[in-house]
């Protein structure tokens, strides 16, 4: 987070010289003011349901929330878009049930766990899905629920097969509705879990190495972050979080199938929420649970009986990754400040599109290396060598 | 400064948003209507399970057409609120969660598929609904402990081929095909059918050389096909849906194996099934709860109405359908309410201890929800599908051993 | 070892050897750079320079040889032990993190110890005053809250070069610091690889600008097809006839 | 374990590792030519073998001549990605984002197949689908031997196409160093937009061959996604000869597997491979570095 007082008193001395924030200021209080009111309608959205169908919604929300921000632990810290999320989901949800029937283990004590063994369960999962950069991983991630997909379908005997799992009630005897109150809390609960580890490690060196992959890779190795571990570890939290999501999923919904549970548009469902928010934003992944999970939950209720919702996630994404893939909360910004009072000369710009001007630049300085910019090309080469 | 407001504005604007939505889909559902009684249904009309899930929509229709017809339900007109659930599990809690907290349904019926008959009990159990279902037939469905739920078929899926395997075994010894090949599909319906009968013929003392199992996306099945073939048994099983059946036929074809007697279940029932192996049905046996012919009062009705209102004779599932209203307004009509609340357990009593008439004969349940009765199998004979077993009310003669496909 | 008897010696590769789809952009390379020193290596377009630095940095796996520092061998060591081994470079199109602020950039380079420096926050006030001396040092401090992306080109070489230095390397490798930057920065950045060196550190420098490499250099390389072809003080090398050759293609 | 039994799984195996084969081989051209991971591959080529049945159902003419239609169709779909869609994305994250967006198209595509043609499982319906003839003691259907030969046939005009033409020089130009390609003047986005037009175009071919033996529905791409993209790293990203022998590998492997351990674990054959791959050799098995060889 930057400080805005050091811009104010700091800006001015160069020609070009941009400044990283805007022009206009808000009342110190605005903030804290918004978020305890935000807090406030979420703590008091099961009593202002009208009835226990909303509240079951509002679950499915929270839990959506989870998993994307869960998913954007990788995919929004170091840029690498996980496909097959899903699998760790599927792989929390049935640790947990599988803990509980197996060794009657107390239901969150069973949840806990189901988290830690997917966490060690991903090392090698995460070794060799970074051995490569990018193609690797997003054939890894995809490959990864496709291969669990088949393994929790084929072991009967463990996983219940195709007929599913079902995974025993933590809370016997409660009413539904009850039972969905319990769970929204939980859910936010977790959540909550999840953006303070967010916001600690935004801030943290840690972060700083993870947001400079997300920048350039080979300027982050080259400054000495060392990538693979700091991506491995991002990874990890990643997993481990989607994988109590999905756990807390299992004791709330109680019936677990293969293809639901280790379903590619699940997956997808949270690259589409995370990206829609805006992965550079702590809040953005929630965000965008909130409007496409709302959005989901509608259209199927209203639109079930075809495949527009498909249609609907496939064109929502198309647009996403086109026209906003920083998310609507930057695209909204820009909006906003497009009709704010000030115009601000700051230009969102990546490392490849300066490298480009910059590559356009040398040229006309006159001496780039003849070799066809080997430079950029023999680091690109290198990536396949998977070191 | 300005990005912290701009992500306060846009975080404030998505929540409200999302307010007005989730209010937007809880407004009044019923429109105050006292004079109907609001049956809720969720059914696959998309995804794997579409065919058969329309099918239990058109029973489900003709047996709302046929109530209405007759005066409605306690003089109440009937109607249908059907959510599509894409053949998901996650949908479907969440649609009878809907129709039950949401539009607040005087009665449900059930999905279709055993895979989702399990999770959607388990809401109706919750909220304390009387659950008939149409579809739900494996063994599992009833293991659960549900109290509320009720098979509205003869028989469940362990029991189809009772009548085929009473009929095998009372072969002589050096008659009867002596090595089985198994093939199921991992799904509890298919499988329940088909290990029923293998598990028959094990303990009658057949030898079972193959025995396969395939998931439900399954699509290639040369090597099935060339394991059955290299076992050269006797007698293949097929514990099939529709279009594995089909394609399990056509790779057995390709590899010129001839069984003396092949049993599929389900897909043999499906009219499209005889063009898609190429006409070589001869001698195909399956198993069915329901025949179009069957001598029962209220099926001579429900075929009629059903030829009017899509022109063709209703399958099972459509049979099976409406035989769930058939239990459910028995239900209804003898204690005499239809509403939320404490009316719905003396509507469970009520069918634990009655006898209820339906298109497919008399029903009654044990304390599980199993029905008591056994299925009819029927055969293909001279290029149509007909009812061979049990003996006295076949309509032919069971074609053993099976001709060339 | 023997090199070890020779303190002079910094950087040094033996016969390294890479090759792009049949064609060896780096040649069987000896080379020996001195500590201390201000290097240059110079070559003609295509010659292997660039191939050359992604290979003893790390970048890039090399086919066969190998790179040592003071004498001990990192061939094959991933870039990011290479750069806290004391080994920073630049790159030839400058390469920074446009999103991130000048301070920020620099930031990204301190190295965390342990797993409580690790999620200790990355603004930790002794490393920001690192950064701001940093930034002070290269005339970079007025904008150190401006996204990086939005500077001029000269600008964000020079904030390269500090976020190179952040981590107080012992030797420093540039590609191309003069490549597409105007006059006055260009003397900007040949002073302080001048001051720099003068506090200690080794400076292995590509370049094609031949009035800056003739004036800052105590040591120039000359690399013709993957393989240098002569070396020495510059006034020596200008009158190679082999250099001429090279750079002249008779 | 009995002989012929093996012996028709190997036969069957050959069979389907053709298939294998030129399906994965558009997918690693389009990797070659772009660096991208082509999600929709394995949509496009059910989209094809649908309209091969829905060709045959409306038509009752053979399924195979629906790719007169199909294979132009598919080459423009395929430059109109590349050129509309993947070249609006930042260089940057192209590998990220395209998957995304292909991913995407993905989805489309079965949203859309399921609107128009349902759920339904699709089979053509042909006269001679459960013909077959003797082959040394195994039996080989007659429309799997259509379906490897059109796999075959096609996979070595692709090759022939790379190999001798001038096109093909520049394409692999443009694989295995795109600046240096720029530098000779080949326009090599010109160039990637055609590699992935032929890509698609394989699609058509691959997709009209597996209607003639196979159940289609809207997700089936999900299925085979999974194993063309082990085949692809297995088999060296970029390289068309490595995709086809690790096709041929691990359609045969798959197909030897079933025999032991069933339909669905030997499908694992793919991932395992994969894993393995990535964990020993992750430029790949027989392709050696990336796209240096054809």
């Amino acid at each position: 987070m930057r400080n805005a007082s050091d811009t104010e008193e700091r800006v001015g001395g160069g020609v070009d010289a941009p400044r990283a924030g805007g022009g206009f200021t808000l009342p110190g209080w605005s903030r804290p003011a918004g978020l305890a009111v935000a807090v406030a309608l979420v703590l008091l959205f099961p009593e202002l349901v009208p009835n226990a169908y909303v509240l079951s919604a509002g679950v499915i929300v929270a839990s959506y929330a989870c998993t994307a921000t869960a998913w954007s632990f990788m995919g929004g810290f170091t840029g690498y878009v996980s496909l097959g999320h899903a699998a760790f989901f599927g792989l929390g949800a049935y640790g947990t049930g599988i803990l509980i029937r197996d060794l009657s283990l107390q239901p969150f004590l069973a949840w806990l766990l189901s988290g830690l063994i997917v966490l060690v369960i991903t090392i090698p999962i995460g070794i060799a899905a970074l051995r490569v950069r990018g193609a690797s991983f997003v054939i890894v991630s995809i490959s990864f629920v496709l291969i669990l997909l088949l393994v929790f379908q084929a072991w009967e005997d463990f996983t219940g097969g195709a007929n599913g799992l079902n995974v025993p009630r933590p809370f016997a005897d409660l009413y539904r509705p009850d039972h969905h109150r319990i769970f929204f809390y939980l859910f936010v609960a977790l959540l909550a879990v999840m953006l303070l580890t967010w916001w600690v490690v935004d801030r943290s060196r840690f972060g700083a190495g993870l947001k400079a992959i997300r920048e350039d890779e080979d300027k982050a190795e080259a400054l000495g972050v060392p990538t693979r571990d700091y991506k491995l570890a991002a990874y990890l939290i990643s997993a481990t979080f989607t994988a109590w999501a999905g756990g807390m999923y299992a004791l709330w919904f109680g019936d677990l199938d293969p293809i639901f549970q280790f379903s590619i548009l699940l997956g997808a469902y949270m690259v589409l929420m995370a990206l829609l928010g805006g992965v550079r934003h702590l809040l953005g992944p929630l965000v965008g649970a909130v409007v496409v999970g709302t959005a989901l939950e509608y259209f199927k209720l209203e639109y079930g009986d075809t495949q527009l919702h498909l249609v609907f996630t496939a064109v929502l994404l198309g647009v996403v990754v086109l026209f906003m893939p920083d998310g609507v909360i930057p695209a909204a910004g820009a909006l906003l400040r497009r009709l704010g009072p000030q115009q601000s000369s700051i230009r969102e710009i990546t490392a490849e599109e300066l490298l480009e001007r910059n590559r356009a630049a040398a040229a006309v300085g006159g001496d780039a290396d003849g070799r066809g910019g080997s430079g950029v090309d023999g680091s690109r080469d290198g990536e396949e060598d998977g070191r | 400064m300005a990005k912290r407001r701009r992500r306060a504005v846009s975080w404030a604007a998505a929540l409200s948003a999302s307010v007005l939505l989730v209010t937007a889909c809880s407004g009044d559902p019923r429109g105050g209507d006292e004079d109907v009684v609001l049956i809720g249904v969720s059914l696959p009309l998309t995804g794997d399970f579409s065919e058969p899930g329309k099918g239990v929509q058109r029973g489900y229709e003709a047996w709302v057409e046929s109530v209405n017809r007759d005066g409605g339900l306690l003089g109440r007109r009937v109607e249908l609120k059907i959510l599509d659930d894409q053949s998901a599990a996650d949908r479907v809690v969440q649609d009878y969660e809907a129709l039950i907290a949401l539009h607040e349904v005087d009665l449900v019926f059930g999905p279709f598929s055993t895979r989702l008959v399990i999770p959607s009990a388990r809401v109706a159990e919750e909220y304390g609904m009387l659950f008939v279902e149409p579809a739900g037939a494996a063994n599992e469905v009833f293991e659960q402990g549900f109290e509320n739920l009720f098979y509205a078929a003869p028989a469940i899926a362990n029991d189809h081929y009772d009548h085929l395997a009473d009929h095998i075994l009372s072969l002589p010894e050096d008659e009867r095909p002596q090595t089985v090949a198994v093939a199921s599909m991992d799904d509890p319906f298919a499988q329940s059918t088909a290990y029923g009968l293998r598990d028959r013929l094990r303990e009658g003392g057949l030898e079972i050389v193959v025995d396969e199992e395939y998931p439900p996306n399954t699509t290639d099945f040369s090597s099935i096909a060339a394991k059955i073939n290299a076992s050269g048994a006797d007698m293949v099983v097929g514990g099939t849906q529709y279009q594995d059946a089909v394609n399990i036929i056509v790779q057995l074809r390709q590899l010129d194996y001839q069984p003396k007697l092949a049993a599929f279940s389900t897909a043999p029932t499906n009219p499209e099934f005889s063009a898609a192996i190429g006409s070589r049905t001869e001698g195909i046996v399956s198993p069915t709860g329901y025949t179009p012919d069957a001598p029962y009062p209220s099926n001579v009705e429900f075929v009629e109405l059903y030829r009017e209102m899509f022109g063709t004779p209703p399958a099972e599932d459509e049979a099976n359908a409406y035989t769930t209203g058939q239990v459910v307004a028995a239900a209804v009509e003898a204690v005499g309410c239809a509403e939320q609340g404490e009316c719905q357990e003396r509507l469970v009593d009520w069918l634990h201890e009655n006898e209820v008439e339906t298109i497919v004969g008399p029903l009654s349940w044990d304390g599980q929800g199993r029905p008591e009765g056994a299925h009819l199998i029927q055969q293909y004979v001279d290029g149509e599908i007909r009812i061979v077993l049990p003996g006295e009310t076949g309509e032919a003669e069971f074609l053993y051993p099976k001709p060339e496909w | 070892m023997s090199e070890q008897t020779k303190p002079a010696t910094g950087l040094e590769t033996v016969r390294l050897t890479k090759s792009f789809g049949g064609v060896r952009a780096v040649d069987e390379a000896t080379i020996a750079f001195r500590d201390g020193q201000i290097n240059a290596l110079i070559g003609p377009n295509g010659s292997g320079k660039t191939t050359f630095f992604n290979c003893v940095t790390g970048m890039i796996k090399p086919e066969s040889g190998s790179v040592l520092f003071r004498g001990k061998e990192i061939t094959g060591h991933p870039p990011h032990r290479i750069a806290r081994g004391g080994i920073g470079r630049s790159f030839q199109l400058c390469r920074i993190f446009p999103r991130m602020t000048l301070l920020e950039n620099l930031l990204v380079a301190v190295r965390p110890t342990g797993l409580r420096q690790l999620l200790a926050p990355s603004r930790e006030a002794g490393a920001i005053e690192r950064a701001r001396g940093l930034l002070v040092r290269v005339g970079l401090d007025h904008l150190e809250n401006a996204e990086a992306g939005a500077i001029s080109y000269g600008q964000q070489k020079l904030l390269e070069l500090a976020g190179v230095l952040m981590s107080d390397p012992d030797t420093i490798m540039l590609d191309e610091p003069a490549g597409g930057v105007n006059p006055s920065l260009i003397g900007r950045i040949g002073s302080l690889v001048r001051e720099l060196n003068a506090e200690g550190k080794t400076f292995l420098i590509v370049e094609h600008n031949m009035e800056m490499v003739m004036s800052l250099s105590d040591h120039v390389v000359v690399f013709d097809r993957g393989r240098p072809i002569a070396e020495g003080a510059p006034s020596v090398v200008q009158e190679d006839p082999r250099v001429l050759e090279a750079y002249l293609g008779v | 374990m009995d002989g012929t039994l093996i012996f028709q799984s190997l036969v069957l195996g050959v069979l389907l590792g053709g298939l294998y084969a030129i399906l994965a081989a558009g997918l690693t051209l389009y990797f070659g030519v772009m660096r991208v991971v082509m999600i929709a591959h394995a949509a496009f080529v059910i989209l094809a073998a649908y309209l091969a049945w829905w060709f045959h159902d409306k038509t009752g003419i053979d399924p195979l001549f629906s790719m007169v239609f199909t294979v132009p169709l598919f080459f423009g779909i395929g430059i109109l990605i590349q050129r509309v869609l993947i070249t609006r994305l930042r260089p940057a994250t192209l590998t990220m984002m395209s998957v995304l967006l292909t991913f995407a198209i993905a989805l489309l595509i079965e949203g859309l197949l399921g609107l128009f043609w349902s759920g339904t499982q699709r089979r053509v319906q042909l006269s001679y689908s459960g013909s077959n003839f003797e082959f040394f003691g195994a039996r080989i259907a007659v429309v799997k031997l259509i379906a490897f030969g059109l796999a075959v046939v096609s996979l070595a005009l692709l090759f022939l196409l790379l190999k001798k033409t001038r096109f093909g020089l520049a394409l692999r130009a443009t694989i295995q160093h795109r600046e240096a390609a720029q530098l000779v003047g080949i326009r090599t986005d010109r160039v990637a937009g055609v590699g992935f037009g032929l890509g698609l175009a394989t699609a058509a071919v691959g997709g009209t061959a597996l209607s003639l033996d196979a159940t289609i529905y809207p997700s089936l791409h999900w299925s085979w996604i999974g194993p063309l993209m082990a085949i692809i790293v297995v088999g060296g990203l970029g390289s068309i000869p490595g995709t086809a022998i690790a096709a041929l590998v691990l359609g045969v492997g798959q197909s030897l597997l079933q025999v032991e351990l069933g339909t669905t674990w030997a499908q694992t054959v793919f991932y395992v491979a994969l894993f393995v791959t990535l964990m020993l050799r992750p430029q790949g098995f027989f392709g050696g570095r990336l796209a240096q060889r054809f």
